[in-house]
């Protein structure tokens, strides 16, 4: 690859770890300066460093499952029958296949939670930085517009009856 | 006077408007006179034009239309295309009255009346566009109204005929309007005259040759030369009496005219590439066309198969890129324009008395029939194949004789071999012209009924063109003399 | 969420984001109109009331910026944050904008109208239709005024979303539902290729602003990466133009939805979609056009080509107009195909632009007015549901304004006179193309012109020829119907005319 | 720890996605390819979001509209399904094509 | 943040998941048994049978672990502990006294609320792969509860969040302030129902009904497995109380003494609200499907939102 000279030199128009020298992706503060050295150690601690604690507990949390289930299996007896591993009704022989044709009222729960509980993304950006200066009442206003729309969402649910269950 | 331009293509595009929304009541009965006065008023329009022309004024309409593709509205007449606009303004007229009989008269005449019209904005618009563009968009509205005569108000296979013919018509549109863009792109303006007084300067070797291929590739299909020609005998076949009588009368010329005042004077080094080529192609279409002639039965189809031929002999004056012969050619033009029609509308009165065209069937007699209408056919065939006092001559024969001494970069020797293989044409022609009239002018009728002789509604229709013929040939300096001067303008002194 | 401490609020020009807030506030309208009082004609009444609003704000704006001569810039980057670069706004209304939206609303406007007769007599529910087409046309009126990647996303996928429910909504329709099925998967994966793309250009280009991505993204900076981002957002475009081979979902969509709703595939949906094309393009990525260029004019080549070639054999209206549709779209990706060589030449970028865009607006209104006639014939006439050819033989002779509009229409999108606006266009295009070095395409495009021709031609004819002898009666004409009609042939004889507004250079502006 | 890992995962995340919706016939299974290839998206997008330190945050607000794109995504894919599975169950498609051609001919 | 420090942390939060779940579940033996007028068991131990619970695991892991033919096993054995895990990882970022927090999230009420939702998905896995009609009922209205009540769930957080203007748990603690018990209250009240019906605790109790479906998606559950999700609502209690101490109760912050007091303070917080979940047990009826539906759609979104728009208004105007 050929390069030319590069008009643009700063960190503004380029990412900070975008060298220019190199091919490839290259990830460095070359252009950058200490400052973006900087921002990337501290990339590495604040971004991964906080998660890497929920990570290791997660493993954690998933060896004390597998020893348990382990130990569990030294633990119990294993003596499985046909009729025990029959399905349960109840005591009577099951009928059909254990897997029923579902409601499709399920499905408009799903839809109803699906709209309203993935629009309140948008509220937690918003709630945060809501009461810092500068924004105020325009501010509100916008949310009471989101926050209007949502519950016109609701009431329209309401009104075709999709909140009626019975 | 630049209201006359205006008014030129205002007239009937007005009546053609006041057709389309008036009700149809109202238009069932008087589309007919409307159409005839709109005609008539162009014509008088198109003599005023000319009257002022001839007192030496020019005009010329230069408006900004469409900026951004650099579209202007510029029109303007000169010696090329006033015979033209005369020629086209003369026929539509004539084809106007011939309507107004009875026996003529077609179905639903409110849209074949608005289609005539539109059909002569176009025609008129053609020859005194100044624009590339504007000389395109007229061009192309020519076919709509043309398509739409032949298919609703044809003949047997009308339709087949008349898609037959937008289509070559329209493919040929297709390439001539990338090498009009081409043209218009390199050299930066659209502008016919500024474009012709530079006369190829600053558009490369390149862009010449192949804007002429595109340009001229698109209007061979319109003239037609040969082997592009296939559309014109089903169309003429096909096609009512006055669709017949425009389309040879004036369409084919639309091609010419384009090859005159644009492929050769605007882009000369490619005219001079292709110039042989368009020679060769003109004279083997004579050839052909008198060979086809000659096994031709039907009447109508034989002279579509003559048209070919003109053309042919217009094509070979082009082609010499001479003052001579490109003045033969646009008198060939006018020339066939006026006889061709002529013929058409006769074999549209034979049509209309013994509803057929074929010879076969005809069967001859039509002298002792009808003694006035087959003295007209006599006169017009012998017209059409050249007879010297008659306007046929002069154009094809100034055209043979210019091909002895085309321009100088063009090989002189097969120039002299075309002009001699033209000369067989021309007996070609003058046989089976012959062959026709003794085999349905002479002789004995067939049925004894007696038919009408010509009306004088007819009378009135045709003589303008037998006086037109008469001229010509008696006095052809009437056409010359308005063409050398702005021919030799355009190429520059040759 | 955690950015500096300095204030991020930005200032809003509410006129310029005016049309698209009123359409979507007339939806949320209609939507509640629908719940309370659910009559189709108060439904109606108050969708165009809403469109009509909308139509009047969007004209306000563009005499504003027209008239100004500036454009309106708003949800700019702050000054804090800018820093030494280019403005960055969000949404800018420039003369592009506006007329684009304008085109959009109007065909939006259209549809509806379309869509009256049929919610009428079929069992479409008024409510939802109209709710979702004003939400689509909102989309598609914003869409040309976004500058940043976010904001086009945002708006394409506005666009997108409700046509898919629009596409299913006659919901006892099976073959409704497949189309919707069928166009629903084939946008949502090219959407995900799309976001793909962008993901990857912004990570490179380091902002989702075009005018700060035009300058982090020259090729001689960027690395290889940057072009496969930019080729996947290509596709993705492709794909919600239908352009060859991304074109597959259309024929089976037109001809299995309403065709109200048909016509906001092929006029809203399209318009928007080449508008973000544009944009992201010409603005974002010029400096890799000589990368996309090329690409872009094979899509377009290909477009036109097989787009005519098979609906030569069509025997459908829908699907005839949808292979048309195919087609068109190659005319105008012609333009843009021919971009690779504006690096230096603005005036060049200028034309092309203009060109297609100019193409694209024409498009629109012809196949407006062609749709309005299908909409007119198909579905209302008993007995004939308008997706025969054969079905319009002697619209002419019955209905001659009707048929003498609807040849007009085809004679446009031909682009041969009486339909001057098309062959206007058409002049534009393979100028344009010539202009840019492309002749090639020019030849291609020319050629195409004539094999389009053909089917449009054949079309008319039917029109023109006596009715079939066992052919039913074309049923009455309804008012809203008329309308629009009406509206796309004034648009288009006023365009034959005088096409300079439409053609002229619109020009992009990039920061406002 | 380096830019490398959520960039490849995304990468893969993507091609199974593509995988997914070229192989897959279920319509649903294609759906939830298409999820797969929007959660690439999403993580290249944070990823370098942060790694940008962009200071308008574009990134994250991409990220934000993708996820409610995906979620209306699959809300109006499963209408649809749903439709076409009711459609299928009680009205054989092609019966009804069949009428349609019949009164047409 | 070194190793030790680390490790100390993983423990810590994995010790507090082990035995405030018990606590609690002790706690219900012996309030529900005295609310009920009667003793429950009483031997296992000695004192109050305080041992019963060690008891019964010791019981769980002799069982044997039955899996249905046709069921997928995969994710049958899986399940359980997808119910489990979440609530473990929530319990990370739950601040028990002024920094004393194994990990301050700056997006911590976020984070809470993602791993939170996961919880149901074991009892849905669950449903699903038993291949019994009961078990697949239960899962589907378990979803469909966890959809109703996950609105004014996130609602109300958000609430919060926009009280404090920060996602910090940690900084919602240090922005709390007492008059918010009147101001959040309704949010509160919202949140906590919410959670105990994300819970399936009862009157939510309805994917679990015994008299209708046996035990909901736990049906074909035996032995440790089958501990595993009673432990899961166990823990889910205990987060659901925590966050809602943290969030509107003010965690740590005490009448006195935070600084020293205040792991104290949010203990008892925590153990009143578990206190309050059982005995919203054995006070109310469950309700039906419908009825669940109903109440989440029809009261508790409704009042989320507005009060949502009345935190908005009242920090406009205390701004």
């Amino acid at each position: 690859m050929v390069r030319g000279e590069v008009s643009i030199d700063s960190c503004v128009s380029r990412p900070p770890w975008w060298s220019g020298t190199q091919d490839g992706l290259r990830f460095s503060a070359g252009r950058c300066g200490p400052s973006c050295l900087g921002r990337r150690d501290a990339f590495v601690d604040g971004y991964f460093g906080s998660y890497a604690l929920v990570g290791l507990l997660l493993v954690v949390g998933a060896g004390f499952v597998a020893v348990s289930f382990a130990a569990n299996r030294l633990l119990r007896p294993h003596r499985p029958t046909p009729e025990k591993r029959r399905g349960y009704e109840c005591g009577l022989d099951p009928a059909g296949g254990g897997w029923a044709q579902s409601h499709v009222r399920y499905y408009v729960f799903a839809f109803l939670y699906l709209i309203f509980a993935v629009d309140a993304v948008f509220l937690f950006p918003w709630a945060t930085v809501f009461a810092r200066p500068g924004f105020g009442a325009v501010t509100l206003a916008e949310m009471f517009v989101f926050l209007g729309i949502v519950a016109a969402g609701v009431v329209y649910a309401w009104r075709k009856g999709v909140l009626t269950w019975v | 006077m630049n209201v006359l331009l205006v008014l030129l293509l205002a007239v009937p595009l007005a009546g053609a408007l006041v057709l389309l929304v008036s009700p149809r009541g109202w238009a069932q009965h008087r589309a007919l006179p409307v159409g005839l006065a709109a005609t008539a008023l162009t014509l008088l329009d198109a003599v005023a034009l000319a009257v002022h022309y001839a007192r030496g004024s020019r005009s010329d309409v230069d408006a900004a239309w469409i900026p951004a593709i650099g579209l202007r509205f510029h029109l303007g007449v000169d010696g090329i295309s006033l015979p033209l606009v005369l020629l086209t303004a003369l026929l539509t007229t004539l084809c106007a009255a011939y309507l107004l009989r009875s026996a003529a008269r077609p179905a639903r005449p409110q849209a074949f009346v608005a289609l005539l019209l539109l059909l002569e904005v176009g025609m008129l618009g053609t020859f005194v566009a100044l624009d590339l563009l504007l000389f395109f968009v007229a061009f192309e509205i020519v076919l709509v109204p043309m398509y739409a005569v032949i298919a609703g108000w044809g003949g047997a296979d009308r339709r087949p005929s008349a898609r037959q013919f937008i289509l070559y018509t329209l493919v040929g549109s297709g390439v001539m309007l990338v090498g009009l863009v081409l043209v218009g792109v390199a050299a930066g303006t659209l502008d016919m005259v500024v474009l012709a007084q530079r006369g190829g300067a600053g558009l490369s070797h390149t862009v010449q040759v192949v804007g002429f291929l595109a340009i001229a590739g698109g209007l061979a299909v319109k003239i037609p030369v040969w082997p592009l020609h296939s559309w014109l005998p089903d169309a003429h076949t096909a096609a009512p009496t006055v669709g017949s009588v425009l389309l040879a009368g004036v369409l084919l010329k639309m091609g010419t005219y384009g090859l005159v005042r644009i492929a050769v004077p605007i882009l000369p080094e490619g005219a001079a590439a292709f110039a042989p080529v368009l020679g060769v192609l003109g004279v083997v279409g004579i050839v052909y066309a008198g060979l086809a002639c000659l096994g031709q039965s039907n009447l109508k189809r034989l002279v579509a198969f003559s048209s070919i031929g003109h053309m042919g002999f217009v094509l070979l004056g082009i082609s010499t890129l001479t003052a001579v012969g490109i003045n033969a050619a646009l008198f060939a033009n006018i020339a066939h324009g006026v006889i061709t029609g002529l013929l058409f509308f006769l074999v549209g009165g034979i049509s209309e008395r013994y509803g057929s065209t074929d010879m076969g069937r005809l069967g001859g007699g039509l002298l002792a029939a009808t003694p006035r209408l087959g003295a007209l056919v006599v006169f017009g065939a012998v017209a059409s194949l050249g007879l010297p006092g008659l306007a046929g001559f002069w154009g094809e024969g100034l055209a043979v004789l210019a091909a002895f001494r085309p321009a100088a970069e063009l090989p002189g020797g097969l120039y002299v071999a075309l002009a001699a293989v033209a000369g067989v044409g021309m007996v070609l022609t003058a046989a089976y012209l012959l062959v026709m009239l003794r085999r349905v002018v002479y002789g004995v009728p067939r049925s004894s009924v007696p038919m009408p002789d010509m009306s004088r509604a007819e009378l009135l229709t045709w003589s303008p063109l037998v006086a037109a013929v008469l001229v010509a040939g008696l006095w052809p300096a009437v056409v010359l003399g308005v063409t050398d001067g702005a021919v030799r303008a355009l190429l520059g002194v040759r | 969420m955690t950015g500096p401490a300095t204030t991020a609020v930005q200032g809003v020009d509410l006129l310029a984001i005016a049309p698209p807030m009123l359409l979507a506030a007339a939806a949320l309208v209609v939507l509640l109109v629908e719940a309370f009082r659910p009559a189709a004609r108060l439904v109606a009444t108050t969708a165009l009331a809403g469109a009509g609003l909308a139509l009047a704000a969007e004209l306000v704006l563009a005499a504003d910026v027209l008239g100004g001569g500036r454009s309106r810039a708003t949800f700019c980057l702050p000054a804090a944050l800018r820093g030494t670069g280019p403005a960055s706004c969000s949404y800018v209304v420039d003369p592009f904008a506006v007329l684009l939206g304008l085109v959009a609303l109007l065909a939006g406007a259209a549809a509806l109208l379309l869509a009256v007769p049929e919610i009428r007599r079929t069992r479409l529910p008024a409510g939802e239709f109209c709710f979702l087409l004003l939400t689509a046309v909102a989309g598609a009126v914003a869409l040309p005024a976004g500058r940043d990647l976010v904001t086009l996303v945002v708006c394409l996928e506005l666009v997108s979303l409700p046509v898919f429910a629009l596409v299913a909504l006659r919901r006892y329709d099976g073959r409704s539902t497949e189309s919707a099925l069928t166009m629903f998967l084939v946008s949502v994966a090219s959407t995900a290729v799309m976001l793909y793309g962008i993901s990857l250009v912004y990570g490179l280009a380091g902002s989702m602003y075009l005018d700060r991505i035009a300058v982090a993204l020259n090729p001689a900076a960027a690395p290889p990466a940057a072009a496969v981002g930019i080729v996947l957002v290509l596709v993705g475009f492709g794909f919600k133009v239908s352009a060859v081979p991304f074109h597959t979902w259309a024929p089976d969509t037109y001809a299995g939805a309403p065709v109200a709703v048909a016509a906001v595939l092929a006029v809203v949906s399209k318009v928007a979609g080449f508008a973000g094309l544009v944009l992201v393009l010409v603005l974002g990525f010029g400096g890799f056009a000589p990368v996309w260029a090329p690409l872009v004019a094979v899509l377009a080549a290909a477009s036109m080509t097989v787009g005519n070639l098979v609906a030569l054999r069509q025997r459908g209206a829908l699907r005839l107009l949808a292979w048309s549709s195919i087609a068109q779209a190659g005319y105008v990706l012609a333009p843009l195909g021919a971009l690779a060589g504006m690096a230096g030449r603005p005036e060049l970028r200028e034309e092309l632009v203009a060109a297609s865009v100019g193409y694209l607006v024409i498009y629109a209104l012809m196949t407006t007015g062609a749709f309005a006639v299908v909409a007119f014939i198909g579905r209302i006439t008993p007995g004939n549901d308008g997706t025969d050819l054969d079905g319009y033989r002697g619209l002419a002779r019955t209905h001659p304004v009707v048929g003498v509009a609807f040849a007009f229409f085809l004679a446009c999108l031909a682009g041969l006179p009486p339909g001057l606006a098309g062959l206007f266009a058409k002049v534009v295009v393979v100028r344009a193309v010539v202009d840019g070095g492309h002749g090639w395409l020019a030849v291609i495009v020319a050629v195409n012109t004539v094999i389009g021709l053909y089917y449009y031609l054949a079309w008319a004819v039917r029109l023109f020829a006596p009715p079939a002898a066992d052919g039913a009666a074309f049923g009455a004409l309804r008012r809203p119907i008329a309308v629009a009609i009406a509206v796309a042939v004034a648009g288009l004889v006023l365009l034959s005319v005088f096409p300079e507004p439409v053609l002229a250079g619109w020009s992009l502006t990039g920061t406002g | 720890m380096g830019i490398a890992y959520p960039t490849v995962l995304a990468a893969v995340l993507f091609a199974i996605g593509i995988y997914g919706v070229l192989a897959r016939r279920n319509a649903v299974l294609i759906l939830m390819s298409v999820e797969l290839m929007l959660g690439a998206v999403t993580l290249n997008l944070v990823t370098f979001d942060a790694l940008l330190g962009d200071p308008s945050r574009s990134g994250q607000v991409l990220a934000l509209f993708v996820i409610v794109i995906a979620a209306a995504e699959v809300g109006v894919g499963l209408a649809i399904v749903l439709l076409l599975f009711r459609n299928r169950a009680s009205i054989s498609v092609d019966t009804l094509d069949g009428r349609g051609e019949a009164v047409r001919r | 943040m070194g190793l030790l420090d680390t490790g100390l942390r993983l423990v810590a939060v994995f010790v507090a998941f082990l035995t405030l779940p018990l606590l609690v579940g002790q706690m219900e033996h012996k309030a529900m048994a005295h609310m009920q007028s009667r003793l429950g068991p009483m031997h296992a131990g000695g004192f109050h049978g305080w041992a019963q619970l060690i008891a019964d695991g010791v019981k769980f892991a002799q069982k044997e672990h039955v899996v249905p033919e046709h069921a997928d096993r995969t994710i049958f054995s899986l399940a359980p502990a997808v119910a489990l895990l979440p609530y473990l990882l929530v319990l990370l970022v739950i601040p028990l006294g002024p920094g004393l927090v194994a990990l301050d999230l700056d997006i911590g009420l976020f984070y809470a609320l993602a791993v939170l939702g996961v919880g149901v998905l074991g009892s849905v896995m669950a449903g699903w792969a038993s291949a019994n009609k009961y078990a697949l009922l239960g899962g589907m209205r378990s979803a469909a509860q966890l959809m109703a009540y996950e609105l004014p769930l996130v609602l109300t957080a958000a609430s919060v969040a926009l009280a404090a203007g920060t996602l910090s748990l940690t900084g919602i603690i240090g922005a709390w302030s007492p008059w918010w018990l009147l101001w959040q209250g309704t949010g509160a009240v919202i949140f906590f129902v919410a959670g105990l019906a994300e819970l399936h605790r009862p009157p939510f109790d309805m994917p679990v009904a015994d008299a209708e479906i046996i035990m909901g998606p736990y049906t074909e559950y035996t032995g440790l497995r089958f501990a595993f999700f009673l432990l899961a609502e166990y823990a889910g209690i205990v987060v659901v109380c925590a966050l809602t101490t943290v969030l509107f109760l003010g965690g740590w912050r005490g009448p006195f003494l935070d600084a020293q007091l205040g792991w104290l303070w949010t203990l008892l917080k925590v153990f009143a609200l578990a206190f309050v979940v059982v005995w919203l047990r054995t006070s109310y009826p469950r309700l039906r499907s419908d009825q669940l539906q109903k109440l989440a759609w029809q009261v508790l979104v409704p009042l989320a939102l507005a009060q949502l728009a009345l935190t908005g208004v009242i920090r406009v105007v205390m701004s």
